[in-house]
Order: structure tokens, then C-alpha cells, then sequence
């Protein structure tokens, strides 16, 4: 099974070298042919899970006196599914998108290496070739992202975004710096029989928290993601926030849970809050945005601090030696994670449809599109359905494993803990409230109303390679949701390897419902809500129909009988934000909004003007450039010295070295 | 408990609920209406309003999409199984077990998602208006509710309804200070939710107070008859729920003979009609507040229900 | 013939031949040939067995990699720098006297580097990297623009104080051997000191450790004595910028790091580490601020190569097998990449007419093949995999980590700060809407792929025994 | 004769380090030039005698190059340089003279200390000669640094490469020392010639920074 999926692998770093060699040429072919490594890699990771023996393998690349080590166990192979699914879909929508692409010559080369990084990263079984694929992965999401340079705000969140990068690539340096210790092999396996201190595995579980939240998208390191996500290409974007974080997670996993022993309890509550906190933030700012994809970007971090939640509560759980609980908290996250790459990719394709329809993504310029798309329109019906946690798809599937894993929280033997993780939950409720009035806010105004501008006026529904893929996923989307025994009994490995327990077999429960812990402390079957909802809606038009009256007449809007004919009349993304900017946006984003209103009888019309800060972004971000700033201006005078001054300095240096030597001697 | 009964008192009791929905709404305008010395409808009245508003035309505005047209049994259909969930006379009913306190909280936000994207579907001005605030309302209003689901899960050990009031019925709970502050959080949470005064005001049909009349207000006929009719069941679950929790009495145990079940049922009814009384007295005894003072009104359910979770711990470990 | 020798006669004869003969074309033609008779010479070295040293040459594992290097980029230089040179005299910016006189003076600058690599003799050392300074410094001139002329003046002026301290600590190291080896030459022999060593008085090592390390260090270009390096590399032509950078720099290096090993040598006298690691750290934070107000494409990259020769003398600094095989990783790799960007940079100097940051856009627009390649190679300056950079970063970066945390972040802290500048010209450089219509480019870019595809082999794959080789001089250097 | 021989040696070594004194004393350039072909002397005097002391004929050389290129050669053009540039008479320290001699004090003292707690074990003889001839290189360097006119810069340089030669003919039996006086001849006269032909007076340092930026073609 590893080789296969290195072979996958290898093929699509190789599919890259073949595009740069066509400089943009073939664009379509080479989607296409990206779709069959991807599948494969998925599949292998599937047969892995489904029992498939590890693989392990070395190659003489790489750190010389190591090689290269690859190992597929059952988190790679999870991660390998998650990848081979987002890859695959984002591939067939690519051929379609692809075509519409201005300067295919600055995507095509590096978007199946994207790919084939990603999955080197899961399979990677040591330092080297981790970081090494790692950065590749940066590296060519940045060349993707940069694909229409010219706007300056692309160059600007390219900069971000690898800046962001390289930092959380060195983090992860420093902490396999400590991990391998002095002695220079820094393969997995040396790691994992080495032992480390208490001290030495927070402090790498910190470097790694920085290092791989970066990229994920954990506040505060999330600032470069909502920009470098919302200028990729839309089935970049897909991947980056589908895909992308989750390898991120993958990384977090597989250092705390996997290479240092267990951490010690008190350093799951920073997780559980950091993740908490992200997600109320990230869905705030998502609830505010007006442009669509900048919306799903924000959402995506929403999504990843729900994750590394319960990444938090399964650390919480293993640490006080609860086996069971462990397992549900990181079978949540994990199936957290799958959803979200199902659903976020489904709605990064839908905004790059719109986008590619109407060539707008602020919600301003958009409305009206289930008529002009309707096949879109369903398919992202069903995606911001799922996102928004709404039963019986697959988002609320996972979020409810979440809720159920908090409430073990009372066999925690720690008063701090037992305190923090309802606050958290807390959190979390409320982000997933705020995450349903964002997607109304998105879908509503995208989809439904009428179009704001000409262009949605006149949108042409999108090709079918495009809607094939995201029926894909939606359809996905509907049996995670539906039979989430599917995806969770999968997870038995994985959990079993990483925190030692795992659910009962799910799809053993009669009616196939979900009980992750016994039918008494709660259980949830999506598939009879489903039929019940369907039975009784179909049941309550049945018989109003038969008993009422079928009759219909189309006539003007109502509206409190003044229609208004302008589009323009109807909310828009800042009077829909409105009355949530006010209520939260006061602290969280700093808002002030100033209304200039003419005095009776003057004809010039009234502004409405909304000041909003990005607090993170002005007191945190700004200062250390601004520092770096002046720092290079004032290093800048040492350019322009004379040489009689460069002398003394040569001068200063050697008397001051003298000095030290008189003293040491 | 056979199969065959299992079934007939879960199906029972969804249609007790669907047939008792109404006249709770009606019994609630009554006494209010009779509060404020006026005579009031009879509370029968909103059975009348629903069967002539189905048998009335639809109106469809021209640009109203499939959503629209849908939104109205989906609505209906998501509330009615929401309040199929709770159990009103009798615990243990057959299909207790597909859904849990979350499921249902998360059925109703489905409903109010509906709900919201119905109303942006026309594109007038009000319909945002309303989407808008009603999103606002239950970010705050839906969390405090979780925040209660935690409080009760955590004390009864499950978030199974039937297991939850069984264990309340039982002797071991007792009187508890997060108990308490749950039961006003979720009551706060059930006046946002149904639009009551303070929050919002559901006889009014001034443009700019209104909150769920704005969303609905481009429908008409048979539509209009489902939305109401969802609306009130939701009522009635809200109430039900805070009854079964909270006073638990009387409720049929699983297993329990027909003569249970009939005091079960005789149990409920009084409880509806308590339920009521009290929210048509409470209404008519405060004013409509202001829009934004709303969050702070819902952020205090959110305090206490926090608040609860956290007195929960502290004292049981103590 | 040894080929130690013809390493040293091919570039001392190319250079008075050269100087005599007319035409640029035939100049350029003989230039390069006479570095690839070099270069296999010295790849010769390689193979062949090597000579026993001698009072005056040495052969060892650790110069070898100096002297291949060296060897490699000035044939590479000159293969650039043919189709350079003809630009300018098509251009008017240099006359063909000029040209005879620039091919001589190349000539002697590889004789004059080799010899300081090759040579047994500390004092005999000392006059090559002279020498080697004092072609640079015409060279540097050679446009005889105004400020050609201060950058050649700064470099000179410098320079000659830096030797001038060189030579005090090597006569200190001479005064610390006599009484041990007795006068004369044995004991400015650099075989008989090591063997010596541990008799020598400890504090003379230490005091001319710290002339030596302030005198070599001049050349190394490190923070505070580097004023003459950005100059230098931005106002000479761009072949010699290459060469400064690829391998001056090296050969001052391979100085200091001969006197480290005579200071290891001698338990008593002072570590030479701490002094290097801090000198290191000082230049690469030093320069990874400077590189920020840049406004000449070339000055910033000779700021990136004072950044990363601090990288390499904290590498060697911290010393350990692990930290020395990635010091010296670090330099081959930072040798090829930064004289493969000045192999770029001339192109695009050349082509745009101008060395300002700011007038240069869009390359990856207007030039794709040139665009993208300078593009490559400034993330692999900048340490991105899968470019050789990378690997040595990343074993400076976590082996002294495990060692020293506050080190190892005051690196990262250098490195971040350095990355970012990179990539903030990287954006203005290679993205946006170009400023100009793509004009036709006429250099061969073959040198700049050569040393791009070492580079990217060595990320990904390095040879064993190489490995087993730099593994040995990772061990000699303690 | 030994303890007379080192006695001439130490005081020809201190003469040095006293007109290094000198000449940072002088403020004017004509003087200075004056001082400096004593110096040029003094050390002229130096390595004879230790050429004569060691017996080491190859000094003698040495010793003459300093007599002939740096005592007459050197002195005399540097006098024209500065009498066609019209600047012979320029008091152009940047420094006091006052805190100059102080700083001069300082580095004699530190090369002292240096030197005096370092070489144990050498000869007295090599031990003091290096002391001094630290001192030299030292107080040389600190006069390129205090100096803004670009002929007191050489001239001190010269006086710092003094001092490398004093000590390389103190350090018994070294060899190259010839090579390496002439090698820094000829960079002597580099930079003389750089002096003369390029006028580098008002390149080699300026109150005016607005000119040295145009010069390095890089505006702040």
C-alpha cells in the first residue's frame, strides 16, 4: 500500500515537471490525469485502514546518513484518504475551471505537485523529508496563490502567507531540533524510541502548535489565511483550506500523539481554549466579510479551531488515562476534519462556479443565482447546509461526536479542566450559531434575491466536469451525514494507535444509528431523522394539498406593499452584518460606524460609513513589521558611513575584542 | 413494551402535538386578550386561521425561487419532529433514541435556517431585515440553550430525552442551584425563540419592529398555514420541554398501563395550560424592548447557563 | 606534472598570456579555457592520488573542497562572464583595452586563490589572499565610474587594514611556533604548526587568533568590518560579483577556519567558537535588516552573502560534526546559488539597464525562463526546499537548538527576518505588471542551470561518498 | 652584549611607539609628513639593528627600502600632493588632539597589558618588541580614524605597517619578511597613486553626505 501511494505521489510530482515543461499547455489532460494518483493514494489509504499491514521504506534521498524514510500507518492513511478525496474532486473541477484560467502557464505546473507534497508529507517517517515536503507544499501553494500577481493584494497576501510559512517552518525545525536531540537521526522511528523530558515535550508540543497552527489557521498565526485562501485559483482554495489544514492537523497529531510521550494535563486547557477562542474569532470576522471566498476562508478557521478542540479534549482525556472519552474526542476531530474538507472544498468549487459565472465575489455583486444556476445553487444548498451543522448532513455529525465528547468531561479528575471544557463548549455553541447566520448571510444574499449586478443578471450556469465535482462531495457531504458509521468505524485504528481505545463499531448499532458511548448517555441516527423529516414534510404538503387547495399565482412582491424596483433596496452584506457587528464587533473587531445624516431639507444623500479594525492584525502583526521597519532604517545609516568611520569600527571591534582577552587572561 | 404499541404512542403523541399546537397559541392570545380586559378570539381561532389559509391561493412573488415554495413543509416538518422528540405524557417512546437534546436544538436552528433563506429568496427589504436580526437573535439564543443541554446532560448523564426525565422524576436530583438557572436560561431562550414580547412582538405588523412577521411576510395561502403552524408547534415544544424537564410529574414511565398513560396525557394538558397562562400573564407585564438591547437580554441566558455549568462542578466537587 | 601545480601555473600562465594578447573574443575564449583546464586539474585532485605535503603545498580533505569549488564557479564565471563581457563592449561600457586587462587580472585572482588554498605556508597565505584582494580591487574599479572607483577605494583601503591585522596575528602565530619548531620557515609551515600546537604559548594563539579572525574576517565580509563588501559586489562587473561572493569570500574563509583548527589544536588557549559564533550571528542579523532598504539589486545580494556568511561562520562556530557538515554544506550550496544569482542578475541588469530594485517588474511576466530561474534561486538563498540550502539550515538550525536554544532562536530570529526581506524584493522583482516589453535575452543560461541543478540535486539526493567526505572534514574541523 | 643589544632594541622600539606619539600630536600636515619620515627613520634604525643583532643579513633590506621608500621616496611625494591640493597647512583632526593622545595612552596601556600577560614563555626580547610594536599598529590605526584628510589616513596607515615590520623583524628568524615589506610597499604606493591620480580627498571623507550617497548610488 506505501508504495503504491508514493508511487501516486511521485507521479503527480512528476505530472508538475511534465506541465512546466508544457508551460500551460494541456491544462485539461493533466486535471484529468491528477484524478487517478489521487484516487489511488486514497484508496491505499483506505485499504490500510480497512486492515491493510503498515508499510515502512527507505530511500537513499534525502538526509544522507538517513535516507528518506516513508510509513503508512493508519493516521497517514486517514490523512491519505482525506487528500485523495479533496485531490481527487478538486482535479476533475479543475478541468472544467482550469479552462477559464487567464494565464494557465502560472497554475497547472504546480498544482499536481501541491498534491503529491501533500501526501509526502502524511508519509513521511522522518524529520528531513517531512520538512523537506512540508515546504514544498508551502512553497507551491504560494506559486498558486500567486497566480494573478497583479493585484497588489495578491502580492501582499503571497508575501503573508510565506512569510507565515517559513516562520512555522522554522518552529517545526526547532521542535524536531529537540525531538532528535544532538545526535543527528532524525528519523521517526529513532525519535519515538528516544525519551524525552516533561519539559522538553511541551516545549515541543508549543513549537509544533506553532509550526503546524500557522498553517492550519490557529489565531493568532491565522491573519495570512483568509487572504492567501480568497486570491488562489477556487480549486486551490478548495484544497488549501480542504486539504491543506488538515495536513497541518495531521502534523500536530502525529508529533503530540505520536512522537513524545504523553503530555501532562495542564497543557490540553491552552489547546482546548486557543482552539475554542480561534473559532468564535475566525466566524466573527466570517460573519462580517462581504467577499464570498474571504467568507469560507474565515469559516475555514472556524472549523479548524472546532478541531483542534477536540484535538485538546482527546489530549485531556488521554492524559487522565480515560481511554474511552480519548477516543471519542479524536474521532471527532477526525471526522471533523473529513467533513470539512467535504464541505469546504464543495463551497470554495461553488464560489470559483460564481466566480467563474459572474466574475464577482463580493456578495454585493451577487443574488438571484439559483435561477441563473440552479444545479449550483442545490449542490451549495447542501454545502452550506452541512457547514452550518444542520442534521441530518455530515457537519452536525461531527459536531454533535464534539458536544458528546465534552459532556465526558465530568470523568476529568481535574477541577480546571472539568471548569474550562464547558466554557469551551460554550464557545463552540456559539460558534456554530454564528457559523448558521454567517452561511444564511452567504447563501442568502449569493444565491437567493435578486442579482445586485448585471453580471449575476446574466450568469450561465458552469460546465459538468465543474458540477460533477461537486455533486461528488455534496453527495459525499449526504452519506457522511447520513451513515457517519461509514467514516467513524474507520477511525478505530487510528485512535486505537494514537490515545489506545476506540469506538464500538458503529455500524454494528442497530438502525445504523450513531452511539459512540452507550444509548443511554445519548445517540443519534441521522438516517430515521431524515426519513422522519422527509415522511412529515412530504406527509404535511400531501395533505395540505389535499385538503386545502393547489392553486398558485406569481404576482409582484409584497413587500409591505411598496415594492421596490432596485436591486440595490434589498440587504446587502454590510446591512445583513449589521446587526451582529454591533452586537459582537464592538470588542472583537473594534467597529464604529459613523452616519453623516443631512439636516431636513438638504438633497445631498446620507452616509453610513463602518470603521472596523483587525485587532490582531493592528497590535500584534503591525508592530513587529513596523519594528522591523525602523530597525532596517536605522541599521540603513551603517550603508552610508565613511570609510573613516567604517575604520573606527574596525578599530572598536578590535580594541574591544583586546579588552575581553586582557580580562579572560 | 411491544413493537405495535411502541409505535401507536409515538404516533399519538405527533399527532397530540401537531392537534394541540394551535389551541395552546389560541389559549395563550385568549388570556392575554382577557388580561388586557378585551374578550379575545376563542381558542379555537388559530384551528380556523390555519384551515382557511389553506384553502386559500398562494400569491408567489415572481422572482420567488423552489426554496421558497419548499421552505414552508421543511420548516413545519423539522419543528414537527423536534416536538415529536419531547416526550409530553409518556417517556420511553419508540423512536426517543434518533435524535437527543442537541439533535433537537440543532433541528430547530434547521428550521430557522430555512426560515432565514426563505425570507432573503425575494429580494424585498424586510425579508433581510428579518433574516438579519433573527440570525443575530439566535447566535446568542442558541448557544444559551446548548449551554442548558450541557447543564441537564451533565446532571442526568445523558442527553437522551427519555433517560434525562426519568432521571429527573427519580429522587437523586434534587434541588440545584444549576438546575435553576438552566430552567430561567431556557425560559429566556423560549421568548427569544418564539418571537414573545419582549423580544419581539408576534401580533404586530409594524414594519419595523418586527422580527419573524418580517420574514414572513411575503407568504401567503397554504404556505403561510404551515409557517404558522410550525410556529406554533414550536411553542408547544418549548413549553413541553421546559414542563418535562422542570416538572416532571406525572409523565408515563416506560412500561407504565394505559390508566399511566391517561394521567400522563390529563398531566401534559394541565401543564400546557399552565405554561401558557404564565407567558400571556408575563407578556402583558412587560414592555417591547429595543432591538439591541435584545443580545444583552439573550446574553444573560447565556451567563447562566454558563454559570450553571460551572456551579455544577463546583459543587459537586466540593 | 602534479595537478596540484598545474592548478597554479595553468591560471599564472593564462594570466601573462592574456595580458598580451589582443582581442576580446579570443581573451574571453582563452579566459575559459584556461579556467577548465583549471578546474580539471583540480578535479584531477580529486582522483588522482594525492602529493605528499610539502613546505610550500598541502592537499587535504578540507582544502580540496575549496579548491574544487573554487575551480568550479571561476569556470563557470568565465563561461558567464564571455557572454558578459561582450555585452559591455557592445555597449561602450568597457574598451577592449579594459577587457585585456580584466581577463588578466582574472586569471591572476584564480592564481592568487588557489594558492592561498593550496599552500602550506601561513605567510605564503597571507601574500595570496593579498594578491587575490588586490586583482578583486581593479577589477571592482574597472568601470572607472565614480562610484566604481569609491566602492574599488572602500575595498582597497579596507582591505589593506584587514590584511595588515592578518599579518600581525600571523606574525604572532610565528612568534607562538619559533620557540617550539625553531626559526625559519618550518615554523610558519601550517603541518608542522598543527603537529606543534599543543606546545605553542596558549595566550600568543589567543591573541593571534583575535588579529587573524578580525584580519580574515574583513575578508569573510563579517558585521562590523563588511563595509567594503556591498559596494564592491554592486559596482563591479557582475562576473566578479559572482566570483566575490561564490569564492573570495570562501578562500578568507578557508583562513579563519585553518587558524580555528590551529586554536582547537592547543587545549589551553581560549575556544575559537564562541568568537565566531558571535561574529556569525552579529553579520547574519546585521545584514538580514540591511536588506531591507535596498534599492540596488546587486548590493542587496551581497547583503544576503554577508547573511549567509555568518550563517557559515556560526555553523563552524558551534563546531560538532553535525554543525560542521552543515557549515560546510552551507557554503558549497551558498557558493553555487548566490554565484548562479549574479549570473541572473547580470542578464537582467543587462537587459533592463539598470541595477534599481524599483525599475525592475514582472520578470516572471516579462521573461518567464529568466524570471522564474532567478525566482528559484532567491527561495533557495532563502532556504526553501528541495534546494541544498535548505538541508544545511536545517541542520544548523535543529542541531544547535538541542545545544544551545538561545543560539538557535537568535538564528531563526536572523533567518526569518532575512527571509522576509528576500521575499518582499522577491515579490517586486519577479511579480507584478513588468515596466518594460520583454526584450530578447542573449546569455547563455547554461552556467546558471549547472550550479541551480547541483543545488537542487544536492537537496534531494547527496552522493555517499561525498557525504563520507565532508563527514571526515566535518571530523577534522572538531 | 645581550643585555645591551636588547637595551638598544627595546629603546629604538619605544622611540617608535613615542613618534607614533608625534605625529597624532601634529595637526598639521606639513609637520606631520616631517614626523613621519622620522618614524620612518627611527624604524629604519630598528631593523638594522636587529639585523645586526640577529645576524640576519635578508633584514638589511628591510631596512633599506624603509630608509629609501618610505623616508624620501613616500614623504616627498605625499609633499606634493598636498602643496598642489593647497591643504599643506589644514588642521584636520576630528578629534581633539587632547583626547586623541588620551585614547593613544589607552591602547599603549591595553597592548601592554596584552602583550605582557600573554608571552611568558617567548623572549624578553620578542615579548617587548611585540608590545610595541602593537602599540605601533594600534596608535597607527587610530590615526586613520581621527584623520579626516585623506594624506594623514596614509600616513597613518604607514605607521601602523611600521609597526607589522617592526614586529616581523623582532620575531627572530622570520622568514618572508622582505617579501612582505615589499608586498606593503607596493600597496603603499596603490594607494598614494590612488591619492594623487583620483583626488580622493573629497571621496575619502566628507561633512557633505549628501555627495557620498551620490557616490554610492544608493539614496537613503
Amino acid at each position: 500500500m506505501l508504495e503504491i501511494s508514493a508511487a501516486a505521489a511521485l507521479g503527480l510530482l512528476l505530472l508538475s515537471l511534465t506541465a512546466a515543461f508544457l508551460g500551460g499547455r494541456g491544462a485539461g489532460p493533466i486535471y484529468a490525469l491528477a484524478i487517478l494518483p489521487c484516487l489511488v493514494a486514497g484508496g491505499a489509504g483506505l485499504g490500510v485502514l480497512g486492515g491493510a499491514p503498515v508499510g515502512a521504506l527507505t530511500l537513499p534521498l534525502g538526509l544522507p546518513w538517513i535516507g528518506a524514510h516513508l510509513r503508512l500507518d493508519s493516521l497517514s492513511a486517514f490523512f491519505l484518504v482525506l487528500i485523495g478525496l479533496g485531490g481527487a474532486a478538486a482535479s476533475l473541477y479543475a478541468v472544467g475551471y482550469g479552462r477559464h484560467e487567464e494565464d494557465p502557464a502560472r497554475v497547472v505546473p504546480f498544482y499536481p505537485g501541491f498534491l503529491g507534497a501533500m501526501m509526502v508529507v502524511v508519509l513521511a517517517d522522518d524529520a528531513f523529508t517531512f520538512l523537506v515536503a512540508w515546504e514544498v507544499m508551502s512553497l507551491l501553494s504560494w506559486a498558486l496563490v500567486m497566480a494573478h500577481h497583479r493585484a497588489i493584494e495578491v502580492r501582499a497576501a503571497g508575501y503573508l502567507y510565506l512569510v507565515m510559512a517559513a516562520m512555522g517552518t522554522m518552529a517545526l525545525i526547532l521542535a524536531f531540533g529537540l525531538l532528535a536531540g544532538t545526535s543527528g537521526d532524525y528519523s521517526f522511528a529513532a525519535i519515538r524510541a528516544a525519551h524525552h523530558s516533561v519539559a522538553a515535550s511541551v516545549a515541543i508540543a508549543a513549537l509544533v502548535l506553532i509550526g503546524a497552527g500557522s498553517k492550519a489557521g490557529l489565531a493568532p498565526f491565522h491573519l495570512w489565511l483568509p487572504r492567501a485562501h480568497s486570491v488562489a485559483p477556487s480549486h486551490v482554495s478548495a484544497l488549501m483550506s480542504g486539504v491543506m489544514t488538515k495536513v497541518a492537523i495531521y502534523a500536530f497529531l502525529r508529533v503530540t500523539f505520536g512522537l513524545i510521550d504523553p503530555l501532562p494535563w495542564w497543557t490540553s486547557p491552552a489547546l482546548i481554549l486557543i482552539g475554542a477562542g480561534t473559532a468564535v474569532l475566525g466566524i466573527v470576522n466570517a460573519n462580517v466579510a462581504s467577499e464570498t471566498k474571504r467568507i469560507l476562508a474565515y469559516s475555514t478557521i472556524e472549523n479548524v479551531g472546532v478541531i483542534f478542540t477536540a484535538i485538546g479534549l482527546a489530549q485531556a482525556f488521554a492524559a487522565d488515562g480515560l481511554h474511552m472519552a480519548a477516543a471519542l474526542a479524536l474521532s471527532a476531530a477526525l471526522f471533523h476534519a473529513f467533513n470539512h474538507m467535504a464541505f469546504k472544498s464543495l463551497l470554495f468549487m461553488g464560489a470559483g462556479a460564481v466566480l467563474n459565472a459572474t466574475g464577482r465575489r463580493d456578495l454585493d455583486g451577487l443574488g438571484g443565482l439559483i435561477h441563473r444556476m440552479p444545479v449550483t445553487a442545490f449542490l451549495m444548498l447542501v454545502g452550506v447546509m452541512a457547514i452550518s451543522a444542520l442534521p441530518p448532513l455530515n457537519g452536525f455529525a461531527s459536531e454533535w461526536m464534539v458536544f458528546q465528547s465534552v459532556l465526558a468531561s465530568p470523568a476529568l479528575t481535574q477541577l480546571g479542566l472539568q471548569i474550562i471544557v464547558p466554557a469551551a463548549a460554550g464557545l463552540l455553541a456559539l460558534a456554530a450559531a454564528l457559523a448558521a447566520a454567517a452561511f444564511v448571510r452567504f447563501y442568502g444574499l449569493g444565491f437567493l434575491g435578486r442579482p445586485r449586478s448585471a453580471a449575476a443578471g446574466e450568469a450561465r450556469e458552469v460546465d459538468r466536469f465543474m458540477l460533477a465535482a461537486m455533486a461528488l462531495l455534496a453527495a459525499l457531504c449526504a452519506l457522511a451525514g447520513l451513515m457517519p458509521a461509514l467514516v467513524l468505524d474507520r477511525l478505530a485504528p487510528v485512535t486505537q494507535a494514537l490515545v489506545g481505545g476506540h469506538l464500538p463499531q458503529q455500524l454494528a448499532q442497530p438502525w445504523l444509528t450513531l452511539v459512540p458511548v452507550s444509548a443511554a448517555r445519548g445517540s443519534y441516527n441521522p438516517l430515521l431523522v431524515f426519513v422522519f423529516i422527509a415522511l412529515a414534510a412530504s406527509a404535511a404538503a400531501w395533505v395540505v394539498h389535499r385538503l386545502g387547495t393547489r392553486a398558485t399565482r406569481r404576482g409582484p412582491a409584497w413587500d409591505c406593499g411598496f415594492p421596490e424596483t432596485s436591486p440595490l433596496t434589498q440587504y446587502g452584506a454590510g446591512s445583513f452584518a449589521q446587526p451582529l457587528r454591533q452586537v459582537l464587533g464592538g470588542t472583537l473587531l473594534a467597529v464604529r460606524e459613523e452616519v453623516d445624516m443631512p439636516p431636513p431639507g438638504d438633497a445631498r444623500p446620507a452616509r453610513h460609513r463602518v470603521i472596523q479594525h483587525d485587532l490582531i492584525w493592528e497590535r500584534a502583526y503591525l508592530p513587529v513589521a513596523d519594528a522591523v521597519q525602523r530597525v532596517a532604517t536605522s541599521a540603513n545609516r551603517l550603508q552610508f558611513l565613511s570609510i573613516r568611520r567604517y575604520l573606527a569600527l574596525v578599530l572598536a571591534s578590535l580594541v574591544s575584542l583586546l579588552v575581553v582577552l586582557s580580562l579572560w587572561g | 413494551m411491544g413493537m405495535i404499541e411502541g409505535f401507536g404512542i409515538q404516533g399519538l403523541q405527533m399527532l397530540l402535538v401537531v392537534a394541540l399546537a394551535p389551541g395552546l397559541t389560541g389559549l395563550v392570545r385568549r388570556i392575554k386578550a382577557r388580561l388586557m380586559r378585551r374578550r379575545g378570539a376563542s381558542i379555537l381561532q388559530p384551528y380556523r386561521d390555519i384551515a382557511r389559509l389553506m384553502r386559500k391561493e398562494v400569491v408567489l412573488a415572481e422572482n420567488a425561487s423552489w426554496l421558497f415554495r419548499a421552505a414552508p413543509y421543511l420548516i413545519f416538518a423539522a419543528t414537527w419532529v423536534a416536538a415529536a422528540l419531547v416526550p409530553t405524557f409518556a417517556t420511553g417512546l419508540q423512536f426517543s433514541w434518533t435524535a437527543d437534546l442537541i439533535a433537537l436544538v440543532a433541528l430547530l436552528g434547521s428550521a430557522r435556517f430555512f426560515l432565514a433563506l426563505a425570507a432573503l429568496d425575494v429580494g424585498t427589504g424586510f425579508g433581510g431585515l428579518g433574516a438579519s436580526r433573527e440570525m443575530m437573535f439566535a447566535s446568542m439564543a442558541e448557544p444559551a440553550m446548548l449551554l442548558t443541554v450541557f447543564v441537564i446532560a451533565l446532571v442526568a448523564g445523558s442527553t437522551q430525552l427519555s433517560t434525562v426525565v426519568q432521571a429527573f422524576s427519580g429522587p437523586t436530583v434534587g434541588l440545584r442551584v444549576s438546575l435553576g438557572m438552566a430552567a430561567i436560561a431556557l425560559i429566556i431562550v423560549a421568548i427569544a425563540e418564539n418571537g414573545r414580547i419582549p423580544v419581539d412582538n408576534p401580533s404586530t405588523h409594524l414594519e419595523l419592529t418586527m422580527v419573524h412577521e418580517a420574514m414572513v411576510l411575503e407568504y401567503s395561502g397554504r404556505h403561510l398555514a404551515m409557517i404558522e403552524l410550525a410556529a406554533a408547534l414550536k411553542l408547544l415544544l418549548y413549553v413541553s420541554l421546559i414542563a418535562c424537564l422542570f416538572a416532571p410529574w406525572g409523565i408515563a414511565r416506560e412500561g407504565d398501563g394505559p390508566a399511566a398513560l391517561a394521567f400522563g396525557a390529563l398531566a401534559y394538558v394541565g401543564k400546557l395550560a399552565v405554561g401558557g397562562s404564565a407567558l400571556a400573564a408575563f407578556e402583558i407585564s412587560v414592555a417591547k424592548m429595543r432591538i439591541f438591547r435584545v443580545p444583552s437580554f439573550l446574553g444573560f441566558a447565556l451567563m447562566l447557563g454558563l454559570l450553571g455549568t460551572l456551579l455544577l462542578f463546583v459543587s459537586r466537587t466540593l | 606534472m602534479s595537478p596540484v601545480v598545474l592548478v597554479l601555473i595553468v591560471p599564472a600562465a593564462a594570466s601573462a598570456l592574456l595580458a598580451l594578447l589582443p582581442g576580446y573574443r579570443l581573451g574571453a575564449r582563452l579566459n575559459v579555457v584556461a579556467s577548465l583546464l583549471t578546474f580539471l586539474a583540480a578535479a584531477a585532485l580529486l582522483v588522482l592520488p594525492r602529493p605528499a605535503p610539502n613546505d610550500y603545498l598541502l592537499v587535504d580533505d578540507l582544502n580540496i573542497v575549496f579548491i574544487v569549488l573554487n575551480c568550479f564557479v571561476g569556470l563557470t564565471a568565465a563561461m558567464f562572464s564571455a557572454g558578459y563581457i561582450g555585452h559591455e563592449i557592445e555597449t561602450g561600457h568597457l574598451s577592449p583595452p579594459y577587457v585585456r586587462f580584466y581577463h588578466a587580472m582574472y586569471q591572476l585572482m584564480m592564481f592568487g586563490m588557489n594558492l592561498a588554498l593550496v599552500t602550506n605556508n601561513i605567510g605564503l597565505m597571507w601574500v595570496a589572499i593579498e594578491l587575490a584582494t588586490l586583482t578583486t580591487v581593479l577589477m571592482v574599479g574597472i568601470y572607472r565610474t565614480h562610484e566604481a572607483l569609491e566602492a574599488a577605494w572602500k575595498y582597497f583601503i579596507l582591505g589593506s587594514v584587514g590584511i595588515a591585522l592578518a599579518l600581525f596575528g600571523t606574525i604572532l602565530v610565528y612568534v607562538a611556533a619559533q620557540p617550539v619548531l625553531g626559526d625559519g620557515t618550518p615554523s610558519m609551515v601550517w603541518t608542522n604548526l598543527m603537529k606543534g600546537a599543543p606546545h605553542f604559548d596558549p595566550a600568543l594563539l589567543n591573541l593571534a587568533f583575535i588579529f587573524l579572525m578580525l584580519g580574515y574576517g574583513t575578508k569573510v565580509g563579517l558585521a562590523p568590518l563588511h563595509a567594503w563588501l556591498p559596494d564592491a559586489h554592486a559596482e563591479g562587473p557582475t562576473p566578479i560579483s559572482a566570483v566575490l561572493s561564490g569564492l573570495l569570500l570562501n578562500v578568507a574563509l578557508y583562513a579563519v577556519l585553518r587558524f580555528k583548527m590551529l586554536m582547537a589544536a592547543q587545549p589551553a588557549a581560549i575556544a575559537p567558537g564562541p568568537l565566531m559564533v558571535g561574529m556569525g550571528l552579529l553579520s547574519l542579523i546585521f545584514a538580514a535588516f540591511m536588506l531591507y532598504r535596498r534599492r540596488d539589486i546587486k548590493r542587496f545580494f551581497a547583503y544576503s552573502s554577508i547573511e549567509h556568511m555568518g550563517i557559515i561562520t556560526f555553523a563552524f562556530g558551534m563546531g560538532g560534526p553535525l554543525a560542521n557538515f552543515a557549515g560546510l554544506l552551507h557554503m558549497v550550496m551558498h557558493s553555487l546559488t548566490k554565484s548562479a544569482i549574479f549570473y541572473s542578475v547580470g542578464q537582467i541588469v543587462q537587459i533592463k539597464g539598470t541595477q534599481k530594485i524599483d525599475r525592475i517588474r514582472g520578470l516572471s511576466q516579462s521573461h518567464p525562463a529568466l524570471g522564474w530561474g532567478l525566482a528559484l534561486a532567491i527561495l533557495a538563498i532563502a532556504g526553501m526546499p528541495p534546494f541544498g540550502v535548505f538541508l544545511s539550515e536545517f541542520l544548523v538550525v535543529s542541531s544547535t537548538f538541542a545545544r544551545a536554544p538561545a543560539l538557535a532562536l537568535l538564528l531563526v530570529f536572523g533567518l526569518l527576518v532575512a527571509f522576509g526581506a528576500l521575499l518582499l524584493h522577491l515579490n517586486s522583482l519577479i511579480f507584478g505588471e513588468p515596466d518594460s516589453p520583454p526584450t530578447p535575452v542573449r546569455i547563455s543560461p547554461s552556467a546558471f542551470r549547472l550550479h541551480m541543478a547541483i543545488v537542487l540535486m544536492a537537496g534531494i539526493y547527496l552522493p555517499g561518498p561525498l557525504v563520507d567526505w565532508f563527514q571526515n572534514v566535518a571530523r577534522l574541523l572538531g | 652584549m645581550g643585555h645591551m643589544s636588547f637595551d638598544i632594541a627595546h629603546l629604538l622600539a619605544g622611540g617608535l611607539v613615542l613618534v607614533s606619539f608625534m605625529m597624532i600630536y601634529q595637526d598639521r600636515l606639513h609637520a606631520l609628513l616631517n614626523t613621519f619620515t622620522l618614524h620612518a627613520l627611527v624604524l629604519t634604525a630598528a631593523v638594522a639593528w636587529q639585523a645586526w643583532t640577529q645576524g640576519a643579513d635578508h633584514l638589511y633590506i628591510t631596512a633599506a627600502i624603509a630608509l629609501i621608500f618610505k623616508a624620501i621616496i613616500i614623504p616627498g611625494a605625499l609633499y606634493r600632493i598636498i602643496r598642489r591640493l593647497g591643504i599643506h597647512r589644514e588642521v584636520e583632526q576630528v578629534v581633539g588632539t587632547g583626547l586623541t593622545m588620551l585614547a593613544g595612552m589607552g591602547l599603549v596601556a591595553l597592548s601592554i597589558v596584552v602583550m605582557l600577560d600573554v608571552t611568558t614563555k617567548a623572549t624578553a626580547f620578542a615579548r617587548e618588541d611585540l608590545a610595541f610594536a602593537l602599540s605601533v599598529v594600534l596608535l597607527g590605526l587610530l590615526m586613520m580614524v581621527t584623520r579626516r584628510n585623506a594624506v594623514s589616513q596614509v600616513v597613518g596607515f604607514m605607521s601602523l605597517e611600521n609597526g607589522l615590520i617592526l614586529a616581523a623583524a623582532g620575531a627572530k628568524g622570520m622568514p618572508l619578511v622582505v617579501e612582505i615589506t615589499v608586498a606593503f610597499s607596493i600597496l603603499i604606493a596603490f594607494i598614494v597613486i590612488g591619492v594623487f591620480l583620483f583626488r580622493i580627498r573629497e571621496r575619502f571623507d566628507t561633512v557633505d553626505l549628501g555627495a557620498l550617497d551620490r557616490f554610492r548610488g544608493e539614496m537613503r
